[in-house]
């Protein structure tokens, strides 16, 4: 008898057993891919990331080399025909002049010295990581004194391209470092505070209350100023950047809370206790993948809010310095008249920040509408 | 504005106002009265921007018709100085006084004499430079207008040090000797009771009457203190912290120019408060400035020339006396470090492994000069062959002396090792990220030698502290007062720098500090200033100096890099009477050689 | 009511006490005293001070004292006194200092919340109203464009464009000429030509969030059943949106007013340093670098009562808001 | 059938042949599928189906008030209230003046959910009284004193307090209670219940259904009882019309459905359902397979698949015509003569 | 307080025995939140349920009927009370003194059917992992056996083996509650706990999963607590009813006696609240139709809680507390139930 409910067999429809059987990630993904921007975010960022990781290969230059003859020159025109001739993607030589009386330094073509670009180059040698040497580049021309500078280059004729290259590996990696304690310290939290509730969870909100009631810039100053000199800048940005994810895992602990709270009165996570499941597989197996989406959206979101706060406390003069390359140093090499009005292509790390900011953004978002696939 | 003051009766003419034969500063041009000077300033701590245009000194320096500064009398008619140096004698202006009209007598020296500076309670320690020897100076008052000051031993740098530190505390931004004590009678503890002091104090919203005194005292200081009665060219009529602070010309000013004219020309002088450097040079390129020295870099040199017809200004070039050096510490705790620092071969590789060139070039657009840390041009302690010493960039050499030197071992990176198997690295302190771009071409350099510069970017109070708690390395710092370098031989004799315990052992005779090797070269810095400071004759000092300077360079302590920087300050194309190529010295009270009184606004 | 505002009030006095103690300490993080800081600052100017000079200034600020006898000696005076302190960097009062610059602080924060607002909410309605229209999109790009710049980019763009292209006066508040001038028609209009670049600045990057917020809160909203029964009584959509689903959305925004408390006070610090406004800002940030101390402490003291202040009121205006809450 | 017949004079609403559309990714769900039915004035009609069958979708397209990715694909709906003038809902844009007058003036709405139906941050008298004022031009006074009454009207215990109060302060049974005095606030000519009672207790359900009965009775408005429960039905209708995936499969009064139903899925429906004081223990009848899903709809008449009667070759091929019976009654079934000779025999 | 010496001997048909259950929630208030008094949801609850029978327990919402359930699955726990359970073995034990440690081995037991079919199925896990869940908890065979035994399930819940690798979103309302159905019976439990289990489906759909939980009751042996609101449905379902108000018990009765005759006013009234599918009997039916509503179990009324709705309510009923006591063989809590003549539905 009980057959009935049997449905007839459907005719072999692939595409939705397909769906009936997805795992809720392709599901997610599914949702995630309808949404174009999010989708060209990721792979903006996936092309930033790789180029990162590696900056060496990308960046036709090395970072800190000075060209005393190529100071604040513009970017590169890159051109295809050489008087009415095709050549292919081509650059011509520069020639460099300083003005006696405002010691501008000015450039001008020379239209005689054709320089094709060529890509996998063989430039100056460099180390990956410490695990192999090599001089192969993404592109390059094979000239002495001739160079591609596809943003230009900064007032010691470093190429910015190749230093934004290198600045977003500190960058991005400087970020991430304090999302990932923040959010290991407000998901530990915030799974603690939800799911026992009661005074633990009390306590757990006055800290919190405490804790966002501490002003950041102070606080950031006063570390700034107390940690030892001769640790590398970058460690010391990092711990800095640890101290103040004690602060900001607040935000993302609220939600996990939050989403806990909702969660734990669910009727299937009665159900899988009633089945006999510890705690540890209630929250692991049942509480915690419903909220993966939502975390990895917050964490999406809270990025950028590190990139961004890399540049502003670089404004103040507190995140990292020279010579560590990243974004915010670049950015605080460009943050004056002098530069936005003499060498505005100074400003590309801020174009940079912009768009990395953006593309976390409308991925975040993104990811918060496909989160949930089975919302509707 | 001071004559529709006359016309109300609310001033007496100008002919009472002037003392009777005032002090003539030759104007550039004989200017018109009146307008509003617009400048900028940053802060309350930024006082000595507005006072350096108007430091009131018995001698000051003023630039001579070659442009090379030279004392002249300034609030005094005379002066005179015995032949060993021990004595100098003052003589006022007749009719001298305070901005309130009250006259300027020796009444007021001996208040300063007598009850601040032998005041143990506002002068608690008598500065070194006005008891040499250990022997603090006394002043006899002969009449109204005379007073003598005398020293137990001869003194011969005491007027230059009169021209730059004015009688020292409480008073460096006053002028010397006097005190208005007509007015400040009652904040002092000789003349007022308790009570009034204490009611003194809360009026001022200040805990105990001594901070009404010292050089940021609340009733004392003219920067905060409108009521204060001053003998300067302008006085303050808004003090900060205030958007806007005003000065107002002082109607009873004692110069005038060579016509006759009382100074100053300028009626009153805003300044504007700013940020950030941004700000200001958005208010020079929009004409918001009239005249500007402080805070406008050689780093916006371009931006500032190519604005000058958006601004209606034009940038006019001073000469810094300053060299730029990185200064190593030979305190430094770090024995090896220290080793390393104290082995001249060392210190001259460390010189000659720099590209001066390329700094200039690069990181000062070409507009600086390379050269090592000695007395500027224009001084008469200049030497061309100091300030070439040990600056031809020879990067094998370097490699070589250092080779010679031990350091043969390098490190995977291919750094140099240090005898205790360490890499060699430095850290290199710097105040201001403008440096950065200059530090990591030195950086550079070093890494050529196979040291490895460690650039650090630190905050200014720290960099200082640094210094003065012997912690730094190595600072990348502006090694100045290299014009009239005797009026403040202390740079060279390694305070507040390279040997900055070694001074402070010397200083205190020895109670603190750290005492030099018997054999260190040091000693003999000391045992020349020594010398220098007791000569009779100024031809015996200066020689004395000049061997200073001639030792301190040889021995390459300080490795200048770049220095000799024009200096821009902005002047309005309708703003008058600013000289060129001045040395801008602290030694000169920077922008103070130039005689702002002077200058004026078309109007 | 009452008794939910008092027992809420009474959960923050271990909170202020706490904080007021942290804001002491966080200025005696960096090495050194203001003494040290304010030798240096001589220094700069070719001052010195003489090692027992320094040691009078610290016994005279009480500089010596044992840390937990600075911070009583600080707190009583604040409590009991009314008293903050001294600035030793500006030579007054701290209270004096704050109080003068907190009048057009507070005027421009507020103009700028209220800015924040004007946009944030016709915009995250219309948004979420007429969601994936081509507006949308378009606000949702320039919400996000707005939240990715940073705000001191920003500015400093502004203000080129103001100066190079627009040839008016930027930075500050007010052209030199006004600026100690009285009131006048001619200076408010000189003020709007200034305050245009600073509301744009601190608007877009606090417009940008909250569209967001308002569009999702919206969302929801719209989608529950009241709405449809505000449409079944022939509503026209303006009434229904605007009275229904809105009323309710806003009540996040409710609780950002308390949130916005602190940044009333202290105002945008950055973006007021880079266009050099008179607001409190600036002056925070320079009491950290000098570190004077009174200043300093008190500016983070009062900032972080605000902060729990500003708690206390949102949770007390979204319970009174919300009656779902009110009644609860 | 004639689709410019002019409606007779005892008709309050009519809908002929309505259709609505939903795109959706996994196909076009033709939620209301030639949905044809009547109300005359003052009557009661019951509409019951499972869910999924399209009877809140009707409704909604009644009101005008479909979600905005519906597609109202045909048909035409016309009513004349009290008032005589004649509307054609289904011309009127979505929000326009015409269909803003005829909702909460001449249709009344009540929904499932009390609790969501009503704006959580106002208040009673304010929800009632926007209505009143928006409709009948009252002054505010007076507004508030007609809601008063309404709320008395409704058996509201304490009307004037009540109007103060916030939904979340009442009750479900006394939300429900607001919730109509909102719909009738103005005298509906018609009022639309759409599943009022789901979320009640038996207990309160009784109340409310004998609520409705009297307030119909009491101002002679009709109402479309919409609800999934055959009891309720039977209850409170006078004439039932039973839906099926989008269409309506049979009509009938409420006494011919519940004792001579001619379709086989009202008859297989009425089965299924437990009664008190019958079945106890017993196995209980069960219509095999499930309701398909929207977006495949079988052919011929939607029910076949499951239907213990269907003929091959027939049901399965041809959509069922509507079959009218003397008495009123109609069906959409190839065999309902069939059917109507074993239930009369 | 549960007297130990009086305590009824579990009867050997008895599977679980629940007595003087009680679940007080506490109510905090004023400045300083404290505790001014508790809510009683469950007072004094006492039932017992034979082997292989189907208990129901009807009330309102509200009555906490809900709760009862859980509380005999220690998804809550109890404020005072036992619940003796009769174990496969023979064994009976305390269920309320039991760790949740030794509880969960109670769980192959005693399992729950709910009333969502939508959240009580975690949407991110298939049907393996569904159903599999609890096998895999209790350490249940192997993977490979797992699988089979999953298969067998949902098989025997009517749903196709095939479906194993989907999610509970290709899924019909009904269908998931096969599912829940199948994760139930994974372990073999002798009791299930079926919460409103066809309340929120549709009459064909409730019908087949009625006739389902029927067969599989024959087929293993269940032993059922039936808990609705539906009393069509229960009458049809269960072999007693327990008749539950503000979390009290008001009547216990075989079905046939309780629907033909109700001893409890409460009773009266919440069948003649129940509307047929019978529309000419619905018009002639005399039925007690009840006022008012549920009040408020934190303020509830005094003595017996339901005489401010009750039609035949006389003083005594306003001061006196009822007990819940043996009448004709049944067990009801009202002073009168000998004194009125109340209407059931019997046929």
């Amino acid at each position: 008898m009980t057959d009935q409910a049997l449905p007839a067999p459907a005719a072999a429809d692939a595409a939705k057993e397909n769906l009936y059987t997805a795992r809720p990630w392709q599901l997610v993904w599914r949702r995630f891919r309808k949404h174009v921007l999010a989708v060209v975010s990721l792979w903006f960022l996936i092309i930033l990331a790789l180029s990162a990781l590696f900056a060496e290969f990308v960046a036709p230059y090395d970072p800190f080399k000075f060209e005393r003859l190529r100071t604040l020159a513009p970017p590169t025109a890159i051109h295809i025909f050489h008087e009415g001739r095709f050549v292919g993607p081509f650059v011509y030589g520069l020639e460099r002049e300083r003005d006696a009386d405002t010691a501008r330094v000015t450039f001008t073509e020379d239209r005689e010295t054709v320089l094709p670009i060529q890509f996998l180059y063989r430039g100056h040698s460099y180390s990956f990581f410490g695990l192999f040497q090599s001089d192969l580049h993404l592109f390059g021309v094979d000239d002495r004194r001739e160079q591609v500078n596809l943003l230009g280059t900064d007032n010691l004729g470093r190429d910015v391209f190749s230093r934004l290259m290198h600045g977003a590996r500190v960058t991005l990696s400087a970020g991430l470092v304090g999302v990932i304690f923040a959010f290991v310290l407000g998901l530990a939290l915030g799974s603690i505070s939800g799911y026992f509730g009661g005074w633990i969870d009390g306590a757990i909100q006055r800290l919190m209350e405490f804790i966002r009631s501490i002003p950041t810039i102070p606080l950031w100053m006063g570390l700034a100023a107390a940690l030892p000199i001769a640790w590398d800048p970058i460690i010391v940005y990092v711990i800095i950047t640890l101290i103040l994810a004690l602060i900001g895992w607040t935000h993302l602990a609220r939600v996990v809370r939050g989403q806990f709270f909702a969660i734990r009165n669910e009727d299937y996570v009665l159900a899988a206790r009633l089945a006999g499941a510890s705690e540890y597989r209630i929250i692991t197996r049942h509480m915690l993948p419903a909220m993966t989406s939502y975390i990895i959206a917050a964490l999406t979101l809270a990025v950028p809010e590190m990139i961004l706060g890399e540049t502003a406390l670089s404004f103040l003069g507190l995140g990292l310095r020279p010579p560590v390359v990243s974004w915010g140093v670049l950015l605080q090499d460009a943050q004056n008249l002098r530069s936005i009005s003499l060498a505005p292509w100074l400003l590309s790390p801020g174009v940079a920040v912009v768009l990395t900011v953006l593309a976390f953004n409308f991925l975040g978002d993104g990811l918060r509408d496909a989160a949930d696939p089975y919302g509707q | 504005m001071l004559a529709e003051q006359v016309a109300a009766g609310a001033l007496p003419p100008v002919e009472e106002r002037l003392p009777a034969n005032p002090t003539v500063v030759n104007a550039m041009e004989v200017g018109s009265y009146g307008g509003t000077w617009n400048r900028a300033y940053n802060g309350p701590g930024d006082r000595w921007g507005p006072t350096k245009l108007m430091e009131e000194r018995v001698l000051k320096w003023s630039p001579g018709e070659d442009g090379a500064a030279q004392l002249v009398p300034g609030y005094i008619e005379s002066y005179e100085v015995n032949a060993d140096s021990t004595e100098f004698t003052f003589t006022l202006l007749e009719g001298l006084k305070w901005s309130d009209g009250e006259p300027v007598t020796t009444e007021d020296v001996r208040f300063w004499y007598e009850d601040i500076f032998l005041n143990p309670e506002i002068v608690a320690t008598i500065d070194p430079t006005f008891a040499p020897g250990g022997e603090p100076l006394t002043v006899e008052i002969a009449d109204e207008r005379t007073f003598t000051v005398k020293f137990a031993q001869p003194y011969v740098y005491f007027l230059q040090i009169l021209a730059k530190d004015s009688t020292g505390e409480p008073s460096l931004d006053r002028p010397s000797f006097i005190f208005p004590k007509h007015y400040l009678s009652q904040f002092n503890n000789k003349y007022a009771s308790e009570d009034e002091l204490k009611a003194a104090a809360a009026r001022f919203s200040v805990e105990s009457w001594k901070n009404l005194w010292g050089s940021q005292g609340a009733a004392t200081s003219w920067w905060t203190n409108p009521e204060l009665p001053v003998i300067t060219a302008w006085k303050i009529e808004t003090p900060p912290p205030a958007e806007v602070v005003t000065m107002v010309r002082n109607p009873y000013y004692y110069a005038v120019d060579q016509e006759g004219n009382q100074l100053p020309y300028i009626d009153r002088i805003e300044h504007r408060l700013f940020q950030d450097p941004e700000t200001l040079n958005l208010m020079v390129a929009q004409g918001q400035i009239d005249m500007q020295d402080r805070h406008v870099g050689l780093n916006n040199f371009t931006f500032y020339r190519e604005n000058e017809a958006r601004g209606n200004y034009h940038v006019v070039q001073q000469i810094g006396a300053t060299t730029w050096s990185l200064v190593p510490n030979l305190n430094v705790e770090d024995e090896v470090l220290r080793g390393l620092f104290e082995t001249r071969e060392f210190r001259q590789a460390l010189s000659i492994g720099i590209d001066r060139e390329l700094v200039n070039e690069l990181a000062y657009s070409g507009l600086a000069e390379a050269r090592q840390a000695s007395p500027i041009t224009g001084s008469p302690y200049f030497d061309e062959e100091l300030e070439q010493h040990w600056t031809e960039y020879d990067p094998d050499l370097a490699n070589e002396l250092l080779d010679g030197v031990g350091l043969t071992e390098t490190d995977s990176a291919g750094y140099r090792l240090r005898p205790d198997g360490q890499r060699l690295a430095i850290v290199v302190e710097a105040n201001d990220p403008v440096h950065s771009d200059t530090l990591e071409l030195l950086a550079d350099n070093f890494a050529d030698m196979g040291i490895e510069m460690l650039v650090r970017i630190i905050d200014r109070t720290q960099w200082d502290n640094n210094r003065t708690n012997n912690t730094f390395q190595m600072q990348w710092l502006p090694f100045d007062r290299l014009s009239v370098v005797p009026a403040d031989p202390r740079r060279m004799m390694g305070w507040d720098g390279f040997a900055n315990q070694y001074f402070v052992w010397y200083n205190t005779d020895g109670e603190s500090g750290m005492e030099p090797p018997a054999d260190h070269g040091i000693r003999a810095i000391f045992d020349l200033w020594d010398e220098a400071s007791q000569a009779a004759s100024v031809a015996e000092a200066d020689e004395a100096v000049n061997q200073i300077i001639r030792n301190v360079v040889e021995a390459g302590w300080v490795i200048g890099v770049v220095g000799e920087e024009p200096t821009p300050f902005i002047v309005s194309n309708n703003f008058h009477n600013v000289r060129a190529g001045l040395v801008m010295d602290d030694v000169h009270r920077g922008v103070g050689l130039a005689e702002p009184q002077q200058m004026w606004i078309a109007q | 009511m009452t008794a939910f505002i008092f027992r809420r009030a009474l959960l923050s006095i271990p909170t202020l006490i706490f904080i007021s103690f942290i804001s002491f300490v966080i200025i005696q993080l960096p090495p050194g005293d203001f003494v040290t800081a304010y030798a240096a600052q001589l220094r700069q100017s070719g001052e010195y001070l003489s090692a027992a000079q320094e040691a009078m200034l610290r016994e005279q600020f009480g500089l010596n004292d044992p840390m937990l006898v600075q911070y009583w000696r600080w707190i009583t005076n604040i409590v009991f006194r009314g008293d903050f302190g001294f600035s030793l960097e500006w030579n007054a009062p701290v209270s004096t200092l704050i109080w003068d610059r907190l009048g057009l602080t507070l005027a421009i924060s507020s103009l700028s919340l209220v800015f924040t607002w004007l946009i944030a909410i016709p915009v995250g309605v219309y948004s979420a109203t007429r969601q994936y229209s081509f507006f949308d999109h378009l606000f949702t790009i320039f919400g996000f464009l707005g939240k990715g710049t940073p705000d001191f980019l920003l500015a400093l763009v502004l203000m080129w464009i103001g100066f190079a292209y627009l040839h008016i006066d930027v930075g500050g508040l007010f052209s030199p000429q006004y600026q100690n001038a009285p009131w006048s028609l001619d200076k408010v209009i000189n003020l709007l030509t200034h305050l245009w670049i600073p509301l744009v600045v601190l608007a877009t990057g606090g417009a940008a969030g909250l569209i967001r917020v308002m569009r999702a809160n919206m969302l929801d909203e719209l989608g529950k059943p009241y709405v449809e029964t505000a449409y079944a009584q022939g509503l026209s959509e303006r009434q229904v949106v605007w009275n229904y689903p809105v009323r309710v959305a806003l009540n996040p925004f409710i609780s950002t007013v308390g949130w916005s408390l602190p940044a009333l006070f202290s105002g945008d610090v950055i973006t007021a340093v880079v266009l050099n406004l008179p607001t409190t800002g600036p002056l925070l940030l320079k009491a950290l670098q000098t570190q004077d101390m009174y200043l300093a402490g008190s500016f983070i003291l009062i900032l972080s009562v605000f902060t729990v202040i500003g708690t206390l009121v949102s949770d007390i205006l979204l319970a009174w808001f919300d009656p779902r809450i009110r009644y609860a | 059938m004639d689709t410019k017949a002019p409606m007779p004079a005892e008709r309050l609403l009519d809908l002929e042949d309505v259709h609505v559309h939903f795109p959706m990714r996994e196909g076009l769900v033709k939620a209301v599928n030639g949905v044809t039915y009547h109300v005359d004035k003052g009557e009661v009609l019951g509409i019951v189906g499972e869910s999924g069958s399209g009877k809140s979708i009707t409704a909604r397209a009644i009101m005008r008030l479909l979600p905005r990715n519906a597609q109202a694909a045909g048909g035409r709906i016309r009513l004349r209230p009290r008032t005589g003038e004649e509307f054609e809902l289904s011309a009127l844009e979505r929000n326009s003046r015409a269909v803003r007058q005829v909702r909460g003036n001449h249709i009344g709405m009540i929904f499932q959910e009390p609790m969501t139906a009503l704006s959580p941050v106002h208040t009673i008298g304010d929800q009632i009284c926007r209505t009143i004022q928006l409709h009948m031009g009252l002054d505010k006074r007076a507004a508030r004193a007609r809601a008063a009454d309404l709320l008395a009207r409704v058996r509201m215990p304490r009307p004037q307090q009540m109007l103060d109060n916030y939904p979340h302060q009442l009750s479900g049974g006394m939300r429900q209670r607001a919730m109509i005095a909102l719909a009738i606030s103005c005298n509906p000519s018609l009022l639309i219940a759409d599943e009022p009672t789901t979320a009640l207790d038996v207990t309160t359900e009784a109340q409310i259904l004998d609520l409705l009965r009297e307030l119909q009775a009491e101002s002679g408005m009709a109402i479309v009882f919409i609800t999934h429960n055959f009891g309720v039905v039977a209850d409170i209708a006078d004439r039932v019309a039973v839906m099926y995936l989008g269409r309506i499969v049979e009509t009938a009064s409420v006494d011919d459905i519940f004792y001579a139903p001619k379709h086989p899925y009202t008859r297989a429906l009425l089965n299924s359902i437990p009664r008190l004081g019958v079945d106890q223990g017993r196995r209980l009848p069960t219509i095999p397979g499930m309701v398909p899903d929207p977006f495949s709809v079988p052919a011929g008449c939607a029910f076949n698949p499951r239907c213990t009667h269907a003929v091959a070759g027939v049901c399965d091929v041809e959509t069922p015509p509507q079959r009218q019976f003397a008495n009123g009654q109609s069906a959409r079934c190839h065999f309902a003569d069939t059917f109507a000779e074993a239930a009369h025999a | 307080m549960l007297d130990r010496a009086n305590m009824p001997a579990m009867d050997d048909d008895t599977l679980i025995s629940v007595r003087n259950l009680k679940k007080y929630f506490p109510i905090h208030a004023g400045w300083l939140r404290r505790q001014i008094g508790e809510v009683r949801a469950i007072d004094d609850v006492s039932l017992d349920i034979r082997k292989g029978e189907t208990f129901g327990l009807v009330g309102e919402s509200g009555s906490g009927k809900s709760t009862v359930a859980r509380l005999m699955l220690r998804a809550y726990t109890l404020t005072d009370g036992s619940i003796l359970f009769r174990r496969g073995s023979g064994e009976v034990v305390d269920i309320s003194r039991l760790s949740e440690r030794q509880m969960r081995e109670m769980r192959r037991e005693m399992q729950m059917i709910f009333q969502d079919p939508y959240s009580s199925l975690n949407p991110r896990m298939n049907l393996l992992e569904l159903v599999g869940e609890p096998l895999v908890i209790h350490g249940v065979g192997s993977r490979g056996e797992i699988r089979d035994r999953v298969a067998e399930l949902l098989r025997v819940v009517g749903l196709r083996p095939e479906f194993i690798l989907r999610y509970p979103h290709a899924f019909s309302g009904g269908q998931r509650q096969r599912i829940g159905i199948a994760r139930a019976l994974a372990l073999n439990p002798s009791f299930i706990a079926a919460d409103e289990a066809v309340s929120a489906l549709d009459v064909s759909v409730a019908a087949q999963n009625i006739n389902l939980l029927q067969d599989l009751q024959e087929q293993f042996g269940l032993t059922y607590l039936f808990i609705t609101h539906d009393l069509g449905m229960v009458e049809h379902i269960a072999n007693r009813i327990g008749v539950m108000y503000l979390g009290r018990l008001m009547e216990i009765a075989d079905t046939k006696a309780l629907f033909s005759k109700p001893l409890h006013p409460y009773t009266e009234a919440l069948m003649g609240s129940v509307p047929q599918p019978d529309p000419r009997g619905n018009r002639t039916r005399k039925r007690i139709k009840i006022t008012g509503e549920i009040a408020n179990p934190a303020n509830p009324p005094t003595g017996c809680t339901f005489h401010p709705r009750c039609p035949y309510a006389q003083e005594r009923c306003r001061t006196e507390v009822p007990a819940l006591r043996p009448v004709a063989g049944r067990q009801v809590r009202c002073h009168f139930a000998e004194d009125l003549n109340l209407s059931g539905v019997a046929a």
